[in-house]
């Protein structure tokens, strides 16, 4: 069977409106609940224990146009704020029992309290993650967060949780976030198997499904991909980090290896595969959950840890999967990415690790600009 | 031009932040002295003072760059690092100002023997202060305070524990910094300053709703907030505010406004536009609109709603200070709250917005605000854009246009009333 | 007889419009700003008593309007095109209640009372701004005039779509449209319908409530009226004196305060 | 003898340049660009081949660039401005270690390496806009010939500041000094140095050192010149015809290609 596959269901299944989506699975699902989960990091893991389906709302990406939200915020806001209020104003997250937003930049957080207030019917819930994690206190702190937020969803759920219930959903995403492992060292190991704009649509599918479903899809496709056979093209290897939030079109992903750009690991989708490792099933799941964001989640501009500098975990990618250079790929206005890249810049150069800094949206259509920056960048490294 | 209130608490707030800052100067030129970094918004300064810290407010810096117009150069510099022009400008003043060796002609500012990022909603904060962590090197604590994020609009126990639990640990850490304990006694006397600069400011927010206004509440009230910050839990700060307290009651006796006339009594939200104070200004007292309550005089904290530092609750009230009582720690929603009091309870005929661009913790989703304040309330509302700091983004001839056509409009409505 | 006088000073035109006491219009001009803002407003003054055949002393109140209103040197008083365009809309079409308008530097939506007083507003956010002046590099950008995009955006069958309204961005995308050979009239459609689309949401602001009335500068390109129209789903008042909308708004304030004497403190005098 | 074409496509003008192997260019030629570009891209092509006096067949290469560089059918390679203008600089200045290419549409500031190739670079956001087409419309507005404005520039002697970094907004920014009487020459200059300003913004995050070559239609006006000396605060090498660095740079590349792949044989 081929790799071809699975991925065009996938691509099928993340370019239809979420909203759409929504409704299906709740047709075949009677009595069925939804949460969307806003990026970054969400813990999925409770709502799939309490028996709902977390969905990723992403944003408009760049199907929508615009014809409400920027009523409601300004023209120096994300798109990705302003499309999913769009989605909102727009009747296409009627389908959602409850959305969970957290503390990843200031306009989400607005957003959170305005959609409570134009969408009365919609649970919004807002997660305060810790961020002094040099403190032990933090541990605790984030339980009883995740217990206030749990105790939110046995309400909306209409039933209570066991922890035999948070285990078994620890257990399942476990085992979907493993294979999505898996694709990224193929990705590292072998670019020309996989590109990135194929991978994107494996994992962002995992965003939209129960877990153990996304198991077997990805199982097919790793068994697919363990019979394919492409050449490896001359391109320049390189790392992508900036898109942890607002997600690029895949068009731009496409031309960025057009471009002549093997990506070998990315920042995006970060909040559904943030976890390093596995989470231990085994005693206290909500403490389990706690500590993996702390001490085993992927680091980014949105997750703020004195532990290290901002740089470590990027440069930590490069030297992982040998890349030879970087490429900082931050949606237009989102200040966390605007600000680190600062400092990634100055690591990058005292490392002599060359990068180049690009800035998309969404909302994106035409990809020329960017595209001669990419290539004039190949081209300066290819041309040696 | 029109010409405004210029009262002895101008003059004085000029020479007492003076001498904070040759006070800096001194620290910084001849190392005698600590200084610890902190943000405007909800600060505990009570604690760090106890230890002999100076209290240093990048906020301030950046603010007096931009009204002295020396901020763009140092937003450049920081741009050269590779700040993007979309990126906070206070942020870029300030590290731009760190890296030319923080010297400016109001003084210079000493580096930090604790960066204290005192985050409280604003994430920006946190990033900006993980950055001054890695080029100043200094021993760095981020006192996380849960924002407020349910409907309730009250944190919760765990918030309360958890806040409580870290500022002994920030005690720790002074007292390893300064090598010497907390001073129990000193820390209570200095709260107790600070509980009484909270009576004082208190009472004169208050005075506002008399007709007419006796101060502006955003234009003159920001002269008040410097005080507010850098000398609060100080004897001298609170003299301050018990002369400031005289002058405004004894300007209610005589029934003087901060203009000749007060033909519109207005409530502000967001923060001025500091390199453009004076012309930003001219525009609103040509129309004779005075500020009678602003959101932006309440960053630093809400003891107009009730809050009080208690030398007997020393960390627990500092806790409430920053979870409950100050604008950034709280949703947006309590902030279209806290307006729909003042146009009410400070009988306002219209809310201006002045959107900037640098802050979205303030104005992103105004446009929202706008449309609560004038569909569901019916208030006149104007919504104008520029920054706070980056004079690259005020149009003044949009802005005259606008709040022009706005008051035109306001005009005619009284006209129409009487 | 009372004579009552408008001057809107804009960024590329000046127009002046002179009424008497019936509200006729009996002296008009318009002519190119320039360089020099003042003379551009003496100028058309003068130009439009000639037309009149009236002098000076004539004309019992001078009203200014427009970004340069406060050069109307000789002018009584000085009211922002965003109450004079209501005013004068809803002379021209009474039953207007809400006024849409573009000029080149700013796009605005305004709510009607019945006396023409604004009741509400809204003006484009700064990264909207120039809608005039977008058009007019979308014209420069393909090498046509301005006055002829508004016809040819009518033959769109698949109009592109734009990823923004900012007026710099408009040149790179039209190029790169251009580079993947998408037609002329398709990419004209796809301009006219971003316009369009920003501009309805702004308004939408204020609330959209028939009859809408279209004044400004771009009013009289067809495909940008048409564009509106569709997005709206209802009719626009289009008078073929919308350009000078403001200079008639502003003689007829001019007028009013005339007749009143009662002289609201404007802009300027305080 | 082999001959070698670079074409690069522009949004306003499309130029043409042909080189031989010994790296003399022969012929030049310029066109308005209209959207009929294949055509537009022969039209360029044939006016500097009129001026070497060569047919079309003696050309072993051409080597496109500009943003219609992928629409001329009749290319062997297309290579990115960036790349191209950085080579040309170099050919002209062998010194030049940093390239400031002003066009119609975009600012670009390059860091080159020894031999010419891209080290770095940075392009002007489209929040910090303004090129050569914004100073075509401010020109409009002012009633002055494109061709005047460098030299009216010069003459100013109180320029008036641009504060505003959107293009628009300055738009606006420049009718407000008009409104407020300020004469056209001190207008002109403002521009010229506020767009120097934002040069130098993208020239130090690329990293400035002498030499500095200004490539790109811009170049041509004597008074932008003048404001970037001033705030680079360096002389800055200029070439003769700064809106051909682009094809020229091209036209090198290809020669290389044309030795890499010893096509010269076959040409010659």
């Amino acid at each position: 069977m081929p790799v071809a596959a699975p991925i065009d269901r996938c691509r099928q299944l993340i370019e239809t409106p979420i909203g759409e989506l929504v409704d299906q699975w709740k047709l075949a699902h009677p009595g069925g609940k939804v949460v969307g989960c806003f990026p970054v990091y969400s813990p999925v893991e409770l709502i799939h224990a309490a028996g709902m389906l977390p969905v990723g709302v992403m944003g408009g990406g760049n199907q929508i146009e615009i014809a409400y939200a920027d009523s409601r915020f300004q023209s120096f806001v994300c798109s990705i704020i302003k499309s999913t209020m769009e989605l909102g104003l727009t009747g296409r997250l009627k389908g959602l029992n409850g959305i969970i937003l957290h503390s990843i930049c200031d306009p989400a957080k607005n957003l959170s309290s305005i959609m409570r207030r134009n969408f009365p019917d919609l649970w919004v819930e807002f997660i305060h993650f810790p961020q002094n994690l040099e403190s032990p206190l933090a541990l605790d702190y984030l339980v009883a967060e995740y217990r206030r937020v749990l105790d939110d969803l046995e309400v909306l759920a209409g039933g209570p949780v066991t922890d035999g219930d948070l285990k078994k959903s620890i257990e399942q995403y476990n085992e979907s976030r493993a294979r999505v492992r898996r694709l990224y060292e193929i990705r590292r190991e072998s670019p020309q198997l996989l590109s990135a704009a194929e991978c994107y649509a494996l994992v962002r599918a995992g965003t939209l499904m129960p877990p153990d479903e996304h198991r077997e899809l990805l199982d097919e496709a790793l068994d697919a991909l363990s019979r394919r056979e492409v050449k490896l093209k001359d391109r320049i290897r390189v790392v992508l980090e900036g898109s942890f939030c607002e997600q690029p079109p895949l068009e731009l992903i496409q031309a960025l290896e057009e471009a002549g750009c093997d990506i070998l690991d990315d920042d995006f989708l970060l909040g559904h595969r943030w976890f390093l490792d596995d989470v231990p099933a085994n005693g206290d799941p909500l403490r389990a959950l706690a500590r993996a964001y702390i001490d085993g989640s992927v680091g980014s501009a949105v997750k703020h840890d004195l532990r290290h500098t901002k740089a470590a975990p990027l440069l930590e990618k490069v030297k992982r999967s040998g890349a030879q250079a970087v490429v900082v790929l931050a949606a237009k206005f989102c200040e966390p990415a605007l600000f680190d890249y600062a400092l990634y810049r100055r690591d990058l150069e005292a490392a002599g690790i060359p990068h180049i800094f690009l800035e998309f949206e969404e909302k994106m259509w035409i990809f020329d600009k960017i595209r001669t920056e990419i290539e004039t960048f190949v081209e300066s490294m290819l041309f040696d | 031009m029109a010409t405004e209130y210029q009262g002895r608490i101008h003059h004085l707030q000029k020479e007492l932040m003076g001498r904070y800052f040759a006070e800096l100067t001194r620290v910084a030129e001849t190392g005698d002295g600590k200084a610890a970094w902190m943000l405007i918004s909800g600060n505990p300064v009570e604690l760090v003072r106890a230890f002999g810290f100076h209290p240093v407010y990048p906020e301030v810096n950046a603010l007096q760059l931009a009204v002295k117009k020396q901020s763009l150069p140092m937003i450049l510099k920081a741009e050269e690092l590779g700040y993007s022009i979309d990126n906070c400008a206070y942020v870029k003043a300030d590290i731009g100002l760190y890296f030319s060796g923080g010297k400016t002609s109001f003084g210079t500012i000493p580096k930090p023997d604790l960066v204290l990022c005192n985050y409280v909603g604003c994430g920006v904060y946190l990033q900006w202060f993980e950055h001054l962590k890695e080029y100043t090197g200094a021993p760095t604590f981020n006192l996380d305070i849960p924002t407020i994020r349910t409907p309730s609009g009250e944190p919760s126990q765990d918030d309360i524990r958890y806040v409580v639990k870290q500022l002994e640990e920030l005690i720790l850490l002074c007292e390893r910094i300064t090598g010497r304990p907390l001073d129990e006694a000193r820390f209570r006397q200095i709260l107790a300053w600070s509980k009484e600069t909270g009576d004082l400011w208190s009472e004169i927010k208050a005075l506002t709703k008399t007709v007419p206004s006796p101060f502006d509440a955003y234009f003159d009230a920001t002269t008040m907030m410097g005080p507010l910050y850098c000398l609060r839990g100080t004897e001298e700060g609170v003299t301050f505010f018990r002369e400031a307290h005289r002058e405004i009651t004894e300007r209610v006796k005589l029934g003087v406004g901060p203009l000749p006339e007060e033909r519109f009594r207005i409530v502000m939200e967001g923060p001025p536009p500091w390199p453009y104070l004076r012309v930003f200004r001219d525009l609103f007292s040509k129309w004779g609109a005075v500020c009678v309550a602003s959101t932006y005089s309440t960053v630093g904290g809400l003891w107009e709603f009730g809050f009080r530092h208690d030398p007997d609750r020393p960390l627990e009230s500092i806790a409430d200070h920053m979870l409950r009582y100050n604008v950034t720690n709280r949703s947006f929603m309590q902030r279209y709250e806290q307006l729909r009091r003042y146009v009410e309870e400070w009988d306002a005929d219209a809310l201006v917005i002045h959107s900037v661009k640098s802050c979205r913790l303030f104005s992103a989703g105004q446009g929202d605000m706008r449309e609560y304040f004038s569909h569901e309330l019916g208030v006149p509302t104007l919504l104008i854009e520029s920054d706070l700091e980056d004079p690259r983004y005020f149009s003044e001839a949009q802005m005259r246009n606008r709040i022009d056509a706005f008051f035109e409009s306001l005009e005619h409505k009284k006209l129409v009333k009487a | 007889m009372i004579y009552g006088a408008g001057v809107d000073v804009g960024s590329t035109q000046t127009k002046a419009i002179i009424l008497d006491e019936e509200r006729r219009i009996v002296g008009r001009t318009l002519i190119d700003t320039g360089a020099n803002v003042t003379r551009a407003a003496e100028r058309a003054f003068d130009e439009a008593l000639k037309g009149a055949g009236l002098h000076r002393e004539e004309i019992a109140y001078v009203v200014g309007t427009g970004y340069g209103r406060y050069k109307v040197a000789f002018g009584d008083a000085q009211i922002t095109e965003i109450s004079c365009h209501a005013k004068g809309a809803s002379r021209l079409f009474p039953g207007t209640q809400t006024v849409i308008d573009m000029g080149g530097q700013d796009a605005k939506g305004i709510r009607v009372g019945e006396g023409g007083e604004v009741k509400d507003f809204v003006m484009n956010d700064k990264c909207a701004a120039g809608t005039g002046r977008f058009l007019a590099n979308a014209a420069e950008a393909i090498g046509l005039s301005l006055d002829e995009i508004g016809e040819i955006s009518l033959r769109a069958k698949n109009p592109v779509r734009l990823s923004t309204v900012c007026t710099v961005f408009v040149e790179s995308d039209i190029m790169a449209y251009l580079a993947q050979g998408k037609k002329v009239e398709d990419i004209l459609g796809g301009v006219h319908s971003a316009i369009a689309a920003r501009t309805v949401s702004l308004v939408r602001r204020v609330g959209i409530e028939p009859e809408v009335t279209f004044t400004g500068g771009v009013s009289l390109n067809i495909g940008m009226v048409r564009a509106l129209e569709g997005k709206l789903g209802m009719p626009l008042n289009v008078s073929p004196e919308s350009h000078f909308m403001g200079a008639i708004g502003a003689a007829l304030w001019a007028l009013d305060r005339a007749e009143a004497k009662l002289t609201v403190a404007a802009p300027g005098r305080a | 003898m082999t001959y070698v074409a670079g074409i690069d496509m522009g949004s306003r003008m499309t130029k043409a340049v042909i080189l031989d192997e010994r790296q003399q260019v022969l012929g030049k030629g310029s066109v308005r660009t209209r959207p009929d570009f294949p055509q537009v891209a022969q039209e360029a092509l044939a006016a500097a081949l009129a001026e070497a006096e060569l047919h079309r067949d003696e050309i072993a290469y051409t080597a496109t660039t500009g943003f219609g560089r992928f629409n001329i059918p009749f290319r062997d390679i297309q290579i990115t401005d960036m790349t191209c203008g950085a080579r040309g600089a170099t050919f002209l200045f062998p010194g030049t270690t940093c390239v400031l290419d002003i066009g119609c549409q975009s600012t670009r500031a390059i860091r080159v390496r020894e031999g010419g190739r891209v080290k770095e670079f940075k392009t002007n956001d489209k929040c910090a806009a303004g090129a050569g087409g914004f100073i075509e419309r401010a020109a409009r507005y002012l009633e002055v010939r494109l061709e005047a404005i460098g030299d009216l520039s010069l003459q100013a002697d109180n320029p008036q500041s641009i504060s505003s970094v959107c293009a628009v907004l300055a738009e606006s920014e420049i009718i407000n000094h008009m409104t407020a009487g300020v004469s056209v020459e001190n207008i002109l200059r403002g521009i010229h140095l506020s767009l120097a300003q934002r040069a130098m913004a993208l020239l130090k995050r690329v990293g400035l050192a002498p030499e500095l070559t200004f490539i790109g239609g811009v170049a041509r006006q004597a008074g932008m010149v003048k404001a970037l000396e001033e705030t680079a605060g360096m002389k800055v090498n200029v070439p003769a015809e700064p809106d051909l660095v682009g094809a020229l740079g091209a036209a090198v590349l290809g020669l290389r290609r044309v030795e890499k792949l010893g096509l010269a044989s076959v040409a010659a």
